[in-house]
Parts: C-alpha cells; sequence; structure tokens
C-alpha cells in the first residue's frame, strides 16, 4: 500500500505539530457487486495508529464510511525529536507503515 | 397436444401429457390462482378438482386430467358450497400471506360437497395435507363450520 | 439522484435518539410534491401516500411489503384515522421504489424486523391528518367560510351550517394547496379506527379467490423459466458440466454458468426443471466436503465452553459464592423459513434499466445492488413489488434478485429464477446453530444470586454484509434475548464467542436471536425455578420487580390460562415471557405427552403487551401465527449436515405443524398508551421455551436440544 | 455496552443505537464542538470534513474521543478518534462516503467524562454507492 506522510521536519518543544497521511485503499465498502452478481467483501483500514517517539498519540478506528483513499489530518504535541511512525491494518490483515523524522528544538 | 375441460372451459394444450397439471395451469394457461409449493405433494398448494375430488395438481400428470371435469380456485365459486366457502373465507379474514389459501379452499370445498356437517376431526382429516407456514389453521377451522352452516341454511 | 435533505432537527435528532426502545424516526419529510405521476391522471395526489378519485375512493400508496403481516391493512388505518375517511373506500397500492417510502427506522426502504407500525405510527398519521387539513382548507375556500367552522366524518367536510362537500369533490383543489407545516395529531382517546376491533384486512378478496398475484404469478411474453443447480455443498463449485441431455429436454432453451451455479433455462418451470435434472455435473466441494452437524455442534460446544467478548456484567460473578449451582447446555439448529411460496424473481435487463418483479422484503437494498449489476443507474432500476407468499426475513436477502437479473442480463430476455422446494429449503440464509453454556446461582434460601451465559453463534451482523461486529466483539443477533436478560441477578455476566461452522450464509429468521435464545432463557429460568423449589410463574415474577412491562405479560398470560388450577389428567403447564422488537409476550403451554414420548399442545394462551395497537385483530392474528412458527419450529425444524450437504430438501423431511396438530390458541393485549411496539414476530420466542417447560412438568425431563422430536 | 433490559439490543446499527453505545445514558450537551462540512456535496463519494473541539488540551482538561455518526449510513458510526494531551489541539480532518443527504453528528468525551457534540446537515447530489445490502 503506497501512502504518503507529511511531518514538518523541525518544530519547538510545545507546539502543537500537524500531521496529514493519504494511504491509497480502496476502502472497500462490501455493499458492491459486480456484473455476475457477486458481492466485493469489505475490506477498509479499520484501525490506525500514531505513535511519536514510540508512544501511541493518535488512533483511529475506521470503517467504509472513510473516503476511499483515506485522508487523516491531525495533530500531535512537540516533545523531542524522534520518529512519528503511523501504522495501519485492513480487514484483510494487510498492514503498512510510514513515517517521518522530527526534530524539535528547545 | 392435450385438451383439458376447466372449470367448464375446453382448452387445447401444447404440452406433453406427462406435464403435472399445475404447470398447464400455470405455465400454459397462466391460471395462477393455483400454487405452487412443494412439487411432491406434501403441502397442498396446488389442489384443485377433478370431477370434484381434491388431487395435488403438482403431482398429476395431466394426461390423467383428460376427460375430466377440473375446477380451480378461479372456477370455485360456480357452486354453491364453493361460494360459501370463499364467503367464509372473507368473513374470518382467514388469509395472511394467503399463498396456501387457494390450496385450502379448494380441499375445504370438497370437504364440505360430501360432507355438510363435518367434525373437527372430519376437518382435520380433509384439511391436514394442506400446509399454512402463516398458521391460519383455527381461522380455516371455524370458516369451514361456518361455512357448512351457511350451506344448509341455504 | 437527487434527494431532500433530513429535515429533523438537532434537538430532535438528539431527543428521539435518548428513548430508544420506541424506535427511532429520523428525517421524515412529508413530500408535498410526488413522483407517482404514472398514477391515473384524474385522481388528485394528496401526497406521496394519498390519492383521492373524484369519486371519493382513496387510494392508500404503501411502500411497505405485504407477506402477511397486515401491513397493506395496517398502513392505510393509520392514515384513514387522522383522514377520517369512510373506510369502505379505502383501497391500497404497492408503491415502487422511491425515496418517499425509505422506512424511517431502517433508512432504506424495507420490511422486516417488526418495524412497520413502529417506524411509521407518526409519519403516515401526519400524511393523514395533513391530508384532512388540506380538504378543510379547500372545502372553506369553496364556501369562503373559516376554517374553524368545518369539521370532517367518514370521507366528508362538513361546515358548522350543515352545508357537505365529499372528500372527492374537494381533492382536486385541495392537491393544489401547500401542505401545512404543523398538523395537529388526534388524542388516541377520539380513535375511531386504530386501536378499534372490527376492520377488515384490505388484501382477504383478491387472497381468497386466487386473483392475488404473487411473485411466481408473473408471466411476461418471452420469457424463460430458469432453475439453477446449486453446488450441493456450500462453497462448492463445477468443474465440469454435461449438458447433452439437458439440452434435448423440449422446452430447454439455454444453460448457463454463473456464480450461482449451472442454470436452465426454459419455455417453463416443467421443462427448465427436467433440464436441470438431466445435467451431469462434477463438483469440486471445495472446505465444506467433511462438515457435518457433529461437528458444528462440537465447535459451537467449545466455543461456549471458552467463552469470548464480555456482553454485559453486573456485580462480581467470580466473587459469587451460591449455596447452589445450577449447570447446563443448551443447543439450538440451523433452521430454514420455507416460505410458502418458493424463492422465485423475475428480471428483465433492457439497455436503459432493469425492472423486477419480485415478492422482496428489501426493496431499496435490491436498487442498490441491482444497479451494480446491471450497471446502470439506481433510477434506472424499477422494483415492482409482488404479494410475499411469506417472507419471515427470508425475502430480505438478494440472491433470487441477483440471480434472476445476471440471468436476464446474460440471456437478453425476461428471465423468470424459480427455487424447487428443495432449493428453498437447502438455499442456506439459515438461522445459525447456536450453544448457551448457563451457570445459576442459589443462596441458601433459594434466591437467585448469580447468573452467567456464554453464547456461541455465527455472526448475523457480519453475514448480512451491511452491518458489521461492534468493536466490543458481541454480534447484536447473536446475544439478544439473553444479554437483555430481564431477571434481576446481582452477579450477572454474558460472554459471546463467534463462531462461524463452514462460514455458512445465515440469516435474519422471525424473531432473530429470540427464536433460540429466548428459548435457552426462559428454560434455564424454569431450571433455576425447579433447583430453588419455586414455581415458575412465582420465581420469574419475583425476579421482574424492575420490569413492569414483562411482569404485566406474564401475569395476565398467567391468570387467562388460570395458572394453578388443576387441568385434566396428563396435561401440564410450562410458561415463558420475552420482550422483543418492542413488545413484550409471555405464553403459557398445555401439554401432554404420550407413552412413547410424543407431546401434544393442546392450548397455548398469549398476553401481549405492544403498547398501543393499530388493528387488534391483525395482532392477535400475529401472535397466533408466530406461535405457530415458533411451535413448528420447536418441534420439528432442523437443518442438519453429512459430508458438507444439507441433508433435509422438501416437507416430508423439513417438517411443518398441520391442522391435525394444531393448539387452541388465545390472545389477550395488554392494555396501554404506550407508543406502538412490534407485531410480526414477538409471539415467536415464547412457544418454545413454555412448551418445553410444559414437557418437564409433565415427565421431569429436561429438554435443552431443539427440536423436541429430534 | 450494557443494553438495559427492555432496550432493542439491535439498535446498534441505527443511528441512535451508535449514540446509546457511544453515551452509554450519559448526557450530552451542544457545543465546544465545531463540526465542518459542506452544505451540499455533489457526489458522495468523499467529502471533506473537519471537526475541531475547544479544549486546552493539557493533562487535567482534554479530549479523549471523537465519534462521528453518520445517520443514513449503513454503518452510521463511520469514524472512532482518540486522543489526549500529547495530541496538542483536538482537531481532525478526514473525507466522508455519505450515502445521500443527511446529518452528521460529532460527538466528543472529554477527560472529565463529559459528552458534547455539534451537528452538520449535508445535501449530497448524487449517492456513494452504499447502499447495497
Amino acid at each position: 500500500m503506497t501512502a504518503r506522510i507529511q511531518v514538518p521536519q523541525r518544530a519547538r518543544r510545545g507546539d502543537a505539530v500537524e500531521v496529514r497521511i493519504v494511504i491509497q485503499h480502496p476502502m472497500e465498502t462490501g455493499f458492491r457487486y459486480d456484473s455476475l452478481g457477486r458481492r466485493t467483501p469489505r475490506n477498509v483500514i479499520h484501525t490506525l495508529v500514531c505513535r511519536y517517539g514510540g508512544v501511541e498519540v493518535f488512533r483511529a478506528e475506521m470503517g467504509a464510511g472513510i473516503a476511499a483513499n483515506p485522508f487523516l489530518r491531525f495533530f500531535l504535541r512537540a516533545r523531542d525529536s524522534g520518529d512519528v511512525e503511523c501504522r495501519w491494518v485492513d480487514s484483510e490483515n494487510v498492514s503498512g507503515v510510514a513515517s517521518s523524522r522530527l526534530s524539535v528544538a528547545a | 397436444m392435450i385438451t383439458l375441460s376447466i372449470n367448464g372451459k375446453t382448452h387445447k394444450i401444447d404440452a406433453s401429457p406427462e406435464t403435472p397439471l399445475l404447470w398447464v395451469l400455470r405455465d400454459s394457461l397462466h391460471m395462477t390462482g393455483t400454487k405452487f409449493g412443494c412439487g411432491i405433494a406434501q403441502c397442498g398448494a396446488c389442489t384443485v378438482h377433478l370431477d370434484g375430488s381434491p388431487v395435488r395438481s403438482c403431482s398429476t400428470p395431466a394426461s390423467e386430467a383428460v376427460g375430466k371435469k377440473v375446477t380451480t380456485i378461479e372456477g370455485v365459486a360456480a357452486t354453491a358450497v364453493g361460494k360459501a366457502v370463499q364467503a367464509a373465507w372473507i368473513q374470518h379474514d382467514v388469509p395472511q400471506c394467503g399463498y396456501c389459501q387457494s390450496g385450502q379452499i379448494m380441499s375445504a370445498t370438497a370437504l364440505l360437497a360430501k360432507n355438510r356437517a363435518p367434525s373437527d376431526s372430519d376437518i382435520d382429516e380433509a384439511m391436514s395435507g394442506n400446509v399454512c407456514r402463516c398458521g391460519t389453521y383455527n381461522q380455516i377451522r371455524e370458516a369451514i363450520k361456518d361455512a357448512a352452516a351457511n350451506v344448509k341454511g341455504a | 439522484m437527487r434527494a431532500k435533505p433530513a429535515n429533523t432537527s438537532r434537538r430532535e435528532f438528539l431527543k428521539t435518539s435518548a428513548m430508544a426502545s420506541g424506535g427511532l424516526i429520523i428525517g421524515f419529510t412529508l413530500p408535498g410534491a410526488t413522483r407517482l405521476a404514472q398514477a391515473a391522471a384524474k385522481e388528485a395526489h394528496i401526497n406521496a401516500y394519498l390519492r383521492i378519485a373524484p369519486n371519493s375512493a382513496i387510494t392508500v400508496v404503501c411502500g411497505l411489503s405485504e407477506m402477511g403481516q397486515g401491513v397493506h391493512t395496517a398502513i392505510p388505518m393509520l392514515i384513514a384515522e387522522e383522514l377520517d375517511a369512510d373506510w369502505s373506500r379505502v383501497r391500497v397500492e404497492q408503491a415502487g421504489v422511491d425515496k418517499a417510502f425509505v422506512n424511517p427506522i431502517f433508512g432504506i426502504q424495507a420490511t422486516g424486523g417488526s418495524t412497520a407500525v413502529r417506524g411509521h405510527w407518526e409519519p403516515m398519521r401526519k400524511a393523514g391528518a395533513a391530508a384532512r387539513a388540506m380538504l378543510i382548507a379547500a372545502a372553506a375556500q369553496s364556501w369562503k367560510a373559516d376554517a374553524a367552522d368545518c369539521r370532517t366524518e367518514k370521507g366528508m367536510v362538513i361546515h358548522k351550517s350543515g352545508k357537505k362537500l365529499s372528500y372527492g369533490a374537494l381533492a382536486e383543489k385541495a392537491a393544489k394547496l401547500t401542505p401545512p407545516k404543523e398538523v395537529k395529531l388526534k388524542d388516541p382517546a377520539q380513535f375511531t379506527l386504530l386501536g378499534k376491533s372490527g376492520t377488515k384486512r384490505l388484501d382477504t378478496a383478491a387472497k381468497s379467490t386466487g386473483k392475488a398475484k404473487y411473485g411466481l404469478d408473473v408471466y411476461l411474453p418471452g420469457m424463460l423459466t430458469a432453475v439453477i443447480a446449486h453446488p450441493p455443498v456450500p462453497g462448492g463449485k463445477a468443474v465440469s458440466v454435461n449438458d447433452a441431455k439437458t439440452k434435448a429436454v423440449p422446452g430447454v432453451r439455454q444453460v448457463v454458468q454463473i456464480p450461482a451455479g449451472v442454470a436452465v433455462l426454459a419455455d417453463g418451470y416443467w421443462a427448465a426443471k427436467l433440464g436441470r435434472d438431466a445435467l451431469e455435473i462434477q463438483w469440486d466441494h471445495g472446505a465444506n466436503a467433511t462438515l457435518s452437524s457433529e461437528g458444528i455442534s462440537k465447535q459451537l460446544s467449545e466455543g461456549a465452553a471458552a467463552g469470548g467478548a464480555v456482553g454485559r456484567n453486573e456485580g462480581d460473578f467470580k466473587a459469587a459464592k451460591p449455596a447452589k449451582v445450577i449447570e447446563a447446555e443448551y443447543e439450538a439448529p440451523y433452521l430454514s423459513h420455507s416460505c410458502m411460496e418458493p424463492l422465485n424473481c423475475t428480471a428483465w435487463v433492457k439497455k436503459d434499466g432493469v425492472e423486477i418483479w419480485a415478492g422482496t422484503q428489501s426493496q431499496g437494498p435490491a436498487q442498490g445492488i441491482l444497479s451494480q449489476v446491471a450497471g446502470v443507474q439506481p433510477g434506472q432500476v424499477k422494483i415492482n413489488t409482488m404479494y410475499l407468499g411469506g417472507g419471515f426475513g427470508r425475502r430480505f436477502a438478494p440472491d433470487p434478485v441477483i440471480g434472476a437479473t445476471v440471468l436476464s442480463k446474460i440471456t437478453g430476455k425476461p428471465v423468470k429464477l424459480v427455487y424447487s422446494r428443495e432449493d428453498d429449503t437447502r438455499g442456506y440464509f439459515y438461522r445459525p446453530a447456536s450453544v448457551t453454556r448457563f451457570k445459576g446461582g442459589l443462596d441458601a434460601n433459594g434466591n437467585a444470586m448469580l447468573f452467567t451465559a456464554n453464547v456461541a453463534s455465527p455472526s448475523i451482523m457480519e453475514a448480512s454484509h451491511f452491518m458489521k461486529l461492534p468493536p466490543d466483539g458481541v454480534d447484536e443477533f447473536g446475544v439478544e434475548g439473553i444479554r437483555d436478560c430481564p431477571y434481576d441477578f446481582p452477579n450477572l455476566h454474558i460472554e459471546y464467542s463467534r463462531q462461524e461452522p463452514g462460514n455458512l450464509q445465515v440469516w435474519f429468521w422471525r424473531s432473530v436471536g429470540h427464536s433460540q435464545n429466548s428459548f435457552f432463557l426462559e428454560s434455564f429460568i424454569d431450571e433455576m425455578a425447579h433447583a430453588a423449589g419455586k414455581d415458575p410463574f412465582e420465581f420469574r415474577r419475583s425476579l421482574l420487580g424492575k420490569q413492569p412491562r414483562h411482569k404485566g405479560a406474564l401475569e395476565l398470560a398467567a391468570e387467562k390460562a388460570e395458572w394453578g388450577k388443576p387441568l385434566p389428567a396428563g396435561v401440564h403447564r410450562g410458561i415463558a415471557v420475552v420482550f422483543s422488537f418492542g413488545s413484550w409476550c409471555a405464553e403459557v403451554a398445555e401439554v401432554s405427552v404420550a407413552a412413547d414420548g410424543t407431546p401434544t399442545v393442546h392450548r397455548v394462551v398469549a398476553a401481549v403487551d405492544c403498547g398501543m395497537t393499530v388493528n387488534p385483530d391483525i395482532v392477535k392474528r400475529q401472535i397466533e401465527s408466530a406461535i405457530v412458527y415458533g411451535l413448528t419450529a420447536a418441534l420439528y425444524g432442523k437443518i442438519t449436515f453429512k459430508d458438507g450437504q444439507v441433508q433435509q430438501s422438501n416437507f416430508h423431511d423439513y417438517r411443518m405443524l398441520r391442522m391435525n396438530q394444531m393448539p387452541k390458541v388465545e390472545v389477550y393485549i395488554v392494555p396501554s398508551k404506550e407508543a406502538p411496539g412490534g407485531i410480526g414476530e414477538p409471539g415467536t420466542p415464547a412457544v418454545a421455551p413454555a412448551v418445553a417447560n410444559a414437557i418437564f412438568a409433565a415427565t421431569g425431563k429436561r429438554i435443552r436440544k431443539l427440536p423436541i422430536l429430534a | 455496552m450494557n443494553p438495559p433490559p427492555g432496550v432493542d439490543a439491535r439498535t446498534i446499527n441505527t443511528p441512535e443505537g451508535a449514540l446509546q453505545s457511544i453515551l452509554n445514558g450519559a448526557p450530552v450537551r451542544k457545543g465546544r464542538v465545531h463540526l465542518n462540512l459542506p452544505q451540499v456535496a455533489e457526489n458522495g463519494h468523499s467529502v471533506g470534513m473537519t471537526v475541531r473541539v475547544d479544549s486546552p488540551m493539557s493533562e487535567a482538561d482534554h479530549v479523549r474521543q471523537i465519534d462521528l455518526i453518520a445517520d443514513k449510513n449503513p454503518i452510521p458510526r463511520v469514524a472512532t478518534f482518540f486522543l489526549g494531551p500529547e495530541s496538542g489541539r483536538a482537531e481532525i480532518e478526514s473525507r466522508l462516503r455519505l450515502n445521500g443527504s443527511q446529518r452528521v453528528t460529532a460527538i466528543a468525551r472529554l477527560s472529565d467524562g463529559s459528552f458534547w457534540f455539534d451537528a452538520a446537515d449535508v445535501t449530497v447530489n448524487e449517492l456513494a454507492c452504499l447502499d447495497g445490502g
């Protein structure tokens, strides 16, 4: 799964830092049928967890009500320099990861 | 080609003689009042009369009806008994989904034609071949008794 | 497709949401305009639900499916009451699929879950009241009088001077008026139709004369009839097909392989069936080739032993130290719905759209699915809802509708897909099998102090494809009837273990999870009562202190059945009470057991609290119907597997209750001013435990596995 | 979740069921939450959504959870976001799939256990094909 994560490279301690992530994924609803009447099984990224310096700072539980190629923008508070890492998993247990380094100045 | 007399009318039908009477009525003549339920004479939804006797048309070859009078739900009201049974069904609001009721009415009419004062066990015997998934059996029983009283009174 | 925004205010959404038990009414818009333009031009469209002809005949357009539950009578009654219509002039017409007919509880046009009256109680009355206000306004205009001086009665607007105009005479003028924004509904004390008995069903005459048209009764020019050879083992596939003999059958036109199986298309059903019988197919049975009922039972039992996600926890079940412990494991099998009318659908895929004719409970979802299958816009899917020869949840499933559409698309002709009775019985979408392990605890004085239940069953939510397991991992349908256990236990703990033997397609079956769970719970409560040395009725009563409506229904049933009074020799009573679909239903069964163990159910006395009633006659018939449905399953119902194949096929081995086994049924309605509850399903769950408890009273033998006549 | 006796458990897939499973009987007040959605969306496949909660996001006072409910979607509970003081700011943007014109409600659960909500009505001109179930 291709994904793009955007985090500022630098921040000052205490700043609220914006994280943007887009993941290529159909977020298949499970409500679609093909021309032979076969249902396309539901396959959605149901969980995305963001860790910063190894500590969970944000979690999203999602379903088919989130549009295909899910996009999320959220914040985290800068503490120390470290990796901002998003991991996600879909209904077929396929997981993905995207991360970006954040350097924090005092 | 077979020739059948149905509800007093003669029909020439292009069907093989072994085709069940049910499918001749439905698919060839589009007389849809007679219903398909099981195909093996277990539910009674397809009941029609051959010379006044109830038969399961799903398991009766069309050839067996040749030379006999076929009566279906569409023609059952031609007799006083059939009319009384139908009227009682309406009076008692018997049907729910209604799918089995053509067959129920045909079995009930055949019963009352022979027996104007059926006992509960007569009714059980005549009607236990007709399945109703909505469970209208008690209303059917009441309607039969009512129809019996009305036919006698007439 | 354009849709109007919901007009419910924020406050209303949260307010209605808070009163969860009554059912939600969200986003109801009373459409002023209507799209039912194809209807008779002379008739005035008052709103989407109502037309009035110049001769005052009133046609109510109903978007809900009539499957015997009486909705084509109840919905018109709701409108007629507020309209002050002359009931003898009211007719009903089935609507197509349209936004105006979205089920307020489901948010989509569909019939099921005993939602019809619960969801439409207010919207339909408002539609009737709005129409009445418009007719009064039209009369006032004609007379140049004050609307406040006009009243209505039996299809007439009457001025205080005595002048009268019939609704028919006013309809055209009224239809041009703007519908009122606010309407005042009648106080229930003023009702003349609702809650009163004697209003006849509108579909009786058609159904007593063979004129009612069901899905199977559709015949189109050039139509082919299709019968499908389904894989004998679920998940199996045809690896080779020899159709030489099939094609030699006179009347057979085409043999087509589709995902559902191998379809034979012919001029009529009989040729199609003979053609299918002549197919030589080699099947790859796939992963389920060894599936057996023994294995399924084992898997479920182990699941129940292991436990799973916590569904409810009160007090401390681990710390509780009862003086006496009762443990039991209960089991229920898969069940087929077995509607009287075998499943079917007629479809015609044309260049510019799809038209289908079917007895379906789910027009809305079907429209969505078929638009995808046929590659057209949802608005190009026309659904003609026929009478349903039984529904019971089965006609909520899309399989016949999809099959017919795919076959019409392939052949380019109208196709009627027909399931034989055997196909119908073996067509899956079963009520899931289920095992529950109970533990009950009594203190030294025989007071109930502990109750735990571990439920193991497949998930209907996941199988439905339009729901999913909630985050807590507990399937709502898997545990309903047990998780909402009404009895006052200081320590209570309920777990759910999802088990999917064979990944079989399971589905909603009349009363859904209650159909087995209420049997389990209400039988086990009886076991606890017995262990406590208490009367089963009194034991329940003592634990229902916080549940007045359970208690009310229970007490009424006991009173009417003369609980405690002696019965003829050999006849014994059993009792059960269940809340489901917004209604409370208690039943007392009187049963005798022959020397060979065969039970005879002589009488069932039911008491139902379904809030305010629309048509009490239909309520009573529905409860009786539900009792027969539940009793049939309790006595005989089971779908079993051997070598992956369903062993039952038709009514000789999937047995039905018949006239000679029909008990007397008495139904009593608890008088109520509360909001209406459901009525199609709530009578089903209590009968199995009431009968099983009576068998225990008669024989001392506890029935822990259904069916009773295994 | 403990549905009290007398409550029809099947409501979980309805907006009220979703709401109940979030609130579990607790009161909810309008305010503090700001939900932004377009009033009109050309289609329901991808509708931009921003939710923001007035909160210092401190250890003592922060947002723990934000739930989104779309009352006409087949599964109304669209998403649940978990956050905390380490989030710095209680603001989330995403894109929703909406099955027709409807109300979307955002409910925030704060660290003091209180619930706050905002709601927005969206007119969707073309449905996302969700209603196949």
